[in-house]
């Protein structure tokens, strides 16, 4: 018998700090096997986010930095433009990258940095106990919406991937999910193609992934794959929103 | 008379909870109190403690580093804690989730097995409260009265059904 | 008065909304979360406004913003996010502008850690930002003092057109205690250069803090610090604790002082002859208070969640007349009765 | 043949492999928790596994190996 | 003879320190002109950004505030939020509004602040002394792109209206142009519309203005216009980018 | 060496190019725009990466990536801007970071004005962002100084893994003096910690400023200020001047001293026994510089461009066993020789 | 009739309205300068001015006042 | 022996230029020097005003407030700085532009029509670089070798053909 299914190398082994079903770390898996099939772990330097991914530092075993809250995609930027023959990468949250990182986010992707930005959007903050995050679903019940979000008081949810693909430096800006082992399948792909699109100097690529808080959202971790399923990816369709080279391509 | 109190175990197990419990008797009985939760990053699955201290005196440090009575709910709780209680004082611990036994002679400690009390008394997930009742019959910090009281502010209007099954947990340890 | 039991992070919410605080802009940061989840669920009944905001950055903006017109507003943060509001800190006392800014202390520096720490007194009390100027800091050492400051915060503030802060840390903001509210006769204080519509009732408002002329830019300063001194003069306040015949006297705030407390107290035990100090205005620092509690010590022990801050402003308001010694812990370690103890029986030996 | 083998000390007893499992062998036992206290996943009937890692694609905590 | 044409009655009646003939000026008087029109001057809050406009406190005879750079959305959601009775507008340059304060625009916006932004974007830093901006044209030549905007290495501009566009709480993004008599009317007629959309609490409405800077531009004033003219409004096509209440009516 | 003629700004700029500084992120601001355009003009020719960044907080989050990977690395603003940087440098200092950021300071607080000013002397030296921690500060007076200075940070801020400041203001800024530029022997320091591809050949780096466990993270900022301690015994410095038989001493620093100095030279030309001592280090501060210059002295006169900064640390260094008189100009007023005479006499004629 | 008259101290000789004007009546003056030190715009032609206040619209000064 | 030296008048008159022109100059001579511009938010039509100081000691305030010699070149620059020239200073004022004529007796005050000057020999926009020529006359400060050198270090390369032009606008005022 030989093993078709164990963890990537560059997947520390370590038992992570996540709660059981967070799907953080599915994430974190795909991203490694990724790492590991294009043979570039050690050419590749991770930035860690604030937020609940913020220790994903002793789970992935390339070179790792740790930014700021939000600004992961400026750190990531001085780290590429002194080192533009390494993958530079960020990890980041939803009230990390679209709240506080808003301006480091629209900007680094404007520029057409060269990096991978991983997204993780859970609809909320997970690590500080769950308030509203910027993604939070109308209605949504959280610490600081205990009424569900108004949308008339808190605002109406940002969608990343439809914004950030108004900017001409975004190469690639795609949403998936990770509700089930197809989508899986189909997000590792996408975070396959950013990290191609950075080795050919593509630019900007953006994955967003819709996972998963069930610690926050209340429901137990299948529950809370089919909130995401049922609710959060009818408000944020997945797709792909942006695909300059295909868009060339095409012409 | 100060007591120092630590509760300790899995998040999710109710620990904090019942270290309000306890607050909340302390406030009904007009003493002064202090309640601190451990707070860390993970929401869950990590460990949880809090401490209590309920005296005649202001308290100084809400801190305990040294208790005179624990409530322990895993494993790792108890391994951090034990060898933190004070010469003559209590260890309640709960026996179905902790097959260990101290070797300190010089506390005096109580092998509850509260998980499987609750399981059996169709009080789930109220471990921790079974454990408030061992602890409060073996320490005198309170009588059942004063209990009622300190749950009925303790528990919001909303959830008063919530109060009779507490009860009948205390009762379940009180009586153990 | 009724004795409630309340987090200190739930007392400073309720506390700020009695003291008609009608806007509160908040960012979420451990250990302060639990402020905006009570102003999420109050605010609104209370005909005030929450907001989470996008940032640190927005919500000291929006504080500024609301306060221009004339409104009571408040913030809350921790450590790293108090570091990001620092410009709109330094432009809200130089548009004269009151407020209230929470910080519930953590470890750092960078991300550091989520535990209790002190170790933002210098940016709290000398440079929370940019600039000449100066913010009042309080120091609270209980819930009930998170409560009453809260209060008296947003009266001087609103007195002397500036910013106020209380300056807590993780400890005092996640401790439940008993706590009181006392009544409020809430003080009206005219805001005739709030900019709130002039109605064609008088000439517009401007709140503004640049002066492209030194001269003038000077001239306002100058002004400010006058106001300044007036405070200083004024508006100090301390704890004595034992001081009358105290050789040594112990100085600490907040948290830590409830530490050195239990410390002195086991020194008094001992036999010793010891006090305390305790700060509770940072700025202004209680240099009268201090020296008056320090008038038969013969050396003073500073104790701090921090490396050393406020000692410097114990020794000047000392004079340098006394022996200042040190005990600290940071990045989240709170000291013990123990410690603190162990530190004046090392000091009182020496005597 | 194939087998799925839980690590049992990295498993959280999230139950995400269990809808996952395309044969609806894989379950959480409750007999015994874990030292973070979890009860973990386990495969009910190895034989009737395919090999086909749908659960330890789900798995968020890489605990699972699958071998074919 | 009847005065057909004078200074409207809220621009106060002094000298701006802006350059010869740079088109902040118009804009502020068509500014004023609205408020005039509405007779909303008592009833006003404007907030100034930091940039050439930094001043405009001492222009505008309404109640106003001085924000920090790249922060007047969040200082005008502070000030409406507190005064929902009153009328809120900033007034910010593209380094404010689409540099330094990308997050406190996006969110606003997407918050739906029921506030009044008005974007003047000049291409360029101007009170610095004519740096890049977000919106500096590509090829653009200024004190920090001294060879021309080279967007492999300074990114792209950021087309505002655009971005904005994608977020619901935005109820009209609008571009105009203030070249010349026709298009200084239409921007007008967009900032009354914007001004009328506050009064029926409708939400957020931003007006992106094309201005010019002769100084930095290195142009006569009359020249800047011809640039503004061919170069700027091709790269910045003119017209309602959103229009929610319009969206509605349609439907 | 040949003399060129050149701003402040654009000499810290060449001379950062030349101390090996491979990326430069700056955003614009009055009074420094000139070091970000030279730099636009210069260092892709220098084979170096410059970005203009969409924000102060970018562009020192940008230096903390590039750092992270082992190159040298700066920004540079000044006042505002600099507050939005507070909460990054605690992160650079936080993760040992070396990095140099620029203050061309003007007036404040808030949006201020544009001229000179010293008024940041508290941030940069006690409160550069939350937590417990220092960053180097140097605070020259000329221009040549700007060049010499900038070298030194950038191979201190190396050596003991720092950030390091230069805290200049809007007159050394904006002024052109003659200037020559040493020939650099640049230092090469390794970075066995930096974040730039194991390349599979060692264990991966990581750099974090976050230790959840407080014990964790009090033993590492103990031994971050252990450094600090050798820091302060082997690198500060302070130009002497007309010390040896002065009774009265006047600290100053930056452009200040220079105009200090001129007063010195004016008091000794009146006959009055006046000398100087101009710190160059201020964090680390020249304590022992200060007290040798004083050894003499009955007074001492602390000039500075701000309502009183630096005087806390002077009086700190002398324990206060000298009076120390203030004389400040704030808001972007510079000080005139006459002024600084004036009050070096009226102390003079207290003696 | 119209007239449209300029004020000589607001004016910065921007020439912004000498392209505006329809009937290219407007010029920039080339004697006196304002104390600001601009050579300023004027009507050199009232009678032909038809009140269309075109030049005002683009000036960027309100320096221009017209009647009709 | 220290020159200070205030140039000023409208932006875009090229005040700052003048100014250099003398620092440079002064480099060439082997002299410390500092040269200072004034710097506001107006990027035109504001006042410019620029501090040169020429000594052989080292410079200590660059900032020069009561200059030896003065240039003005309009009318509120003249209004602001004619009464801060030291007693025996010079001042140097373009007539074309200023109609005013001080009355201090205790400084030498030239009036020169150099904005007039400038249009009359095909110098367009160098009427500073007349007054400066006329400064440097009256003043000594540099020979006109010297000036020549200084010219050249001041001008880059590219713009070279600007020197000969600013030669002949220097004799125009030396000669003035
Ligand atoms: C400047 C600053 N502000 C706030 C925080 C507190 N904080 C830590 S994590 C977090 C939110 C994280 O949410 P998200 O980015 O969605 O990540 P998640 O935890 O949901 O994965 C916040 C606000 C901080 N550490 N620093
Ligand atoms: C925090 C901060 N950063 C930078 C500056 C300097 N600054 C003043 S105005 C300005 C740019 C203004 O450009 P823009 O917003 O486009 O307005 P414009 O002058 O072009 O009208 C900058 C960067 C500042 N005052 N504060
Ligand atoms: S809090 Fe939510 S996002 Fe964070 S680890 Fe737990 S489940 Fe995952
Ligand atoms: S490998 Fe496939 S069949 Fe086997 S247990 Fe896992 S999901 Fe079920
Ligand atoms: S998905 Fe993984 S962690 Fe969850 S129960 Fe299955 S094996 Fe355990
Ligand atoms: S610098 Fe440009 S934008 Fe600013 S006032 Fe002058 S022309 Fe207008
Ligand atoms: S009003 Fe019309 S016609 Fe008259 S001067 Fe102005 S633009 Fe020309
Ligand atoms: S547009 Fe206005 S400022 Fe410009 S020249 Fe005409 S009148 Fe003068
Ligand atoms: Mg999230
Ligand atoms: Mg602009």
């Amino acid at each position: 018998m030989a093993v078709v299914f164990e963890r990537p190398k560059s997947l520390v082994d370590v038992s992570t700090h996540y709660c059981p079903g967070c799907t953080h770390g599915i994430i974190h898996r795909i991203l490694c096997e990724v790492i590991d099939e294009m043979g570039i772990e050690g050419d590749t330097i991770g930035v860690c986010p604030v937020g609940c991914s913020v220790m994903a530092y002793d789970y992935f075993r390339c070179d790792m930095i740790e930014a700021p809250h939000g600004r992961a995609p400026a750190v990531a930027t001085g780290a590429k433009r002194s080192n533009p023959d390494k993958y530079v990468f960020t990890y980041q949250g939803d009230g990390d990258l679209a709240a506080i990182g808003t301006a480091e986010t629209v900007h680094s992707a404007t520029r057409g940095e060269n990096i991978v930005v991983i997204f993780v959007n859970n609809t909320t903050y997970g690590m500080t106990g769950g308030q509203m995050a910027p993604t939070t679903l109308p209605g949504q019940v959280t610490q600081t919406t205990p009424f569900g979000r108004d949308t008339d008081l808190a605002g109406f949810p940002v969608r990343v991937c439809e914004m950030l693909s108004t900017l001409d430096g975004v190469a690639l800006a795609q949403r998936v999910a990770v509700d089930s082992v197809p989508h899986v399948r189909e997000a590792k792909n996408a975070i396959r193609k950013a990290f191609e699109n950075q080795k050919e100097k593509k630019g900007f690529s953006i994955i967003e992934v819709l996972s998963t808080c069930p610690t926050n959202w209340g429901l137990t971790p299948i529950e809370a794959l089919g909130r995401l399923r049922n609710e959060c990816i009818p408000y944020y369709p997945l797709g792909v929103y942006k695909d300059k080279y295909a868009e060339e391509v095409a012409k | 008379m100060t007591s120092e109190i630590i509760l300790a175990g899995f998040g999710g197990q109710g620990i904090l909870f019942a270290g309000k419990v306890l607050a909340y008797c302390g406030l009904t009985a007009s003493k002064e109190l202090s309640w601190l939760p451990s707070y860390g990053p993970e929401m869950r699955g990590g460990t949880a403690n809090c401490s209590v201290c309920i005296s005649d005196q202001p308290i100084g440090s809400p801190l305990v580093l040294e208790p005179d009575f624990l409530i322990a709910m895993n494993i790792p709780s108890y391994d951090k804690f034990i060898g933190t209680v004070k010469p003559g004082g209590k260890a309640f611990i709960d026996s179905t989730l902790i097959d260990e036994k101290t070797e300190r002679t010089d506390i005096e400690a109580f092998y509850v097995p509260a998980t499987q009390l609750s399981a059996d008394n169709n009080l789930n997930g109220m471990a921790n409260i079974i454990l408030l009742g061992k602890l409060i019959k073996e320490t005198g910090l309170f009588d059942m009265e004063l209990i009622r009281k300190g749950l009925e502010k303790c528990i919001p209007p909303k959830k008063a059904n919530l109060i009779e099954s507490n009860i009948k947990a205390i009762e379940t340890g009180f009586n153990y | 008065m009724e004795r409630n039991l309340m987090k200190g992070n739930e007392a400073l919410a309720e506390a700020a909304i009695r003291a008609g605080c009608k806007c509160f802009f908040g960012y979420p940061i451990t250990p302060q979360t639990e402020l905006a989840a009570y102003m999420a669920k109050r605010m609104a009944k209370a005909g005030g406004v929450f907001l989470q905001a996008e940032s640190e950055i927005a919500a000291i903006n929006m504080v500024l913003g609301a306060s221009s017109t004339g409104v009571r507003a408040m913030t809350s943060s921790s450590s790293p996010g108090v570091s990001l509001k620092a410009e709109g800190v330094s432009y809200m006392a130089g548009s004269d502008l009151p407020g209230v800014i929470i910080n519930v202390q953590r470890g750092g520096p960078g991300l550091g850690g989520i535990q209790p720490s002190q170790a933002d007194y210098w940016q709290a009390t000398r440079a929370m930002g940019h600039g000449d100027f100066h913010i009042l800091v309080f120091a609270p050492s209980s819930v009930q003092e998170m409560v009453d400051m809260v209060i008296k915060a947003f009266d001087l503030a609103d007195e002397f057109r500036m910013p106020a802060m209380i300056l807590a840390d993780g400890l005092l903001g996640q401790m439940m205690e008993p706590v009181s509210f006392p009544e409020i006769t809430a003080k009206t204080i005219e805001k005739p250069w709030a900019t709130n519509g002039h109605k064609n009732a008088r000439k517009h408002n401007i709140v503004n803090s640049l002066y492209l002329q030194a001269p003038d830019l000077q001239r306002t300063v100058q002004e400010r610090f006058e106001r300044y001194e007036k405070i200083k003069q004024t508006h100090t306040e301390a704890e004595s604790y034992l001081t009358e015949d105290a050789e040594i006297i112990v100085t600490a705030y907040g948290a830590t002082a409830r530490v050195a407390k239990s410390a002195v107290n086991a020194a008094r035990e001992a036999g010793l002859k010891v006090g305390m100090v305790r700060p509770k205005t940072l700025w202004p620092f209680p240099v009268r208070e201090l020296n008056e509690g320090c008038k038969n010590a013969k050396a003073v022990l500073c104790v701090e969640m921090s490396m050393g801050q406020m000692i410097d402003d114990v020794k000047l308001a000392l004079n340098c007349s006394l022996p200042v010694h040190f005990f600290g812990r940071t990045g989240g370690v709170i000291p013990t009765p123990n410690d603190v103890l162990a530190e004046i029986q090392k000091i009182g030996g020496a005597l | 043949m194939a087998a799925m083998t839980v690590d049992f000390e990295k498993c959280k007893g999230c139950a995400l492999c269990t809808t996952a499992c395309p044969k609806k062998i894989v379950e959480i036992q409750k007999e015994k928790r874990n030292k973070k206290g979890y009860f973990t996943a386990q495969c009910t009937d190895q034989k009737t596994c395919i090999g086909c890692a749908m659960c330890a694609i789900m798995c968020p905590d890489c605990a699972i190996t699958v071998e074919k």
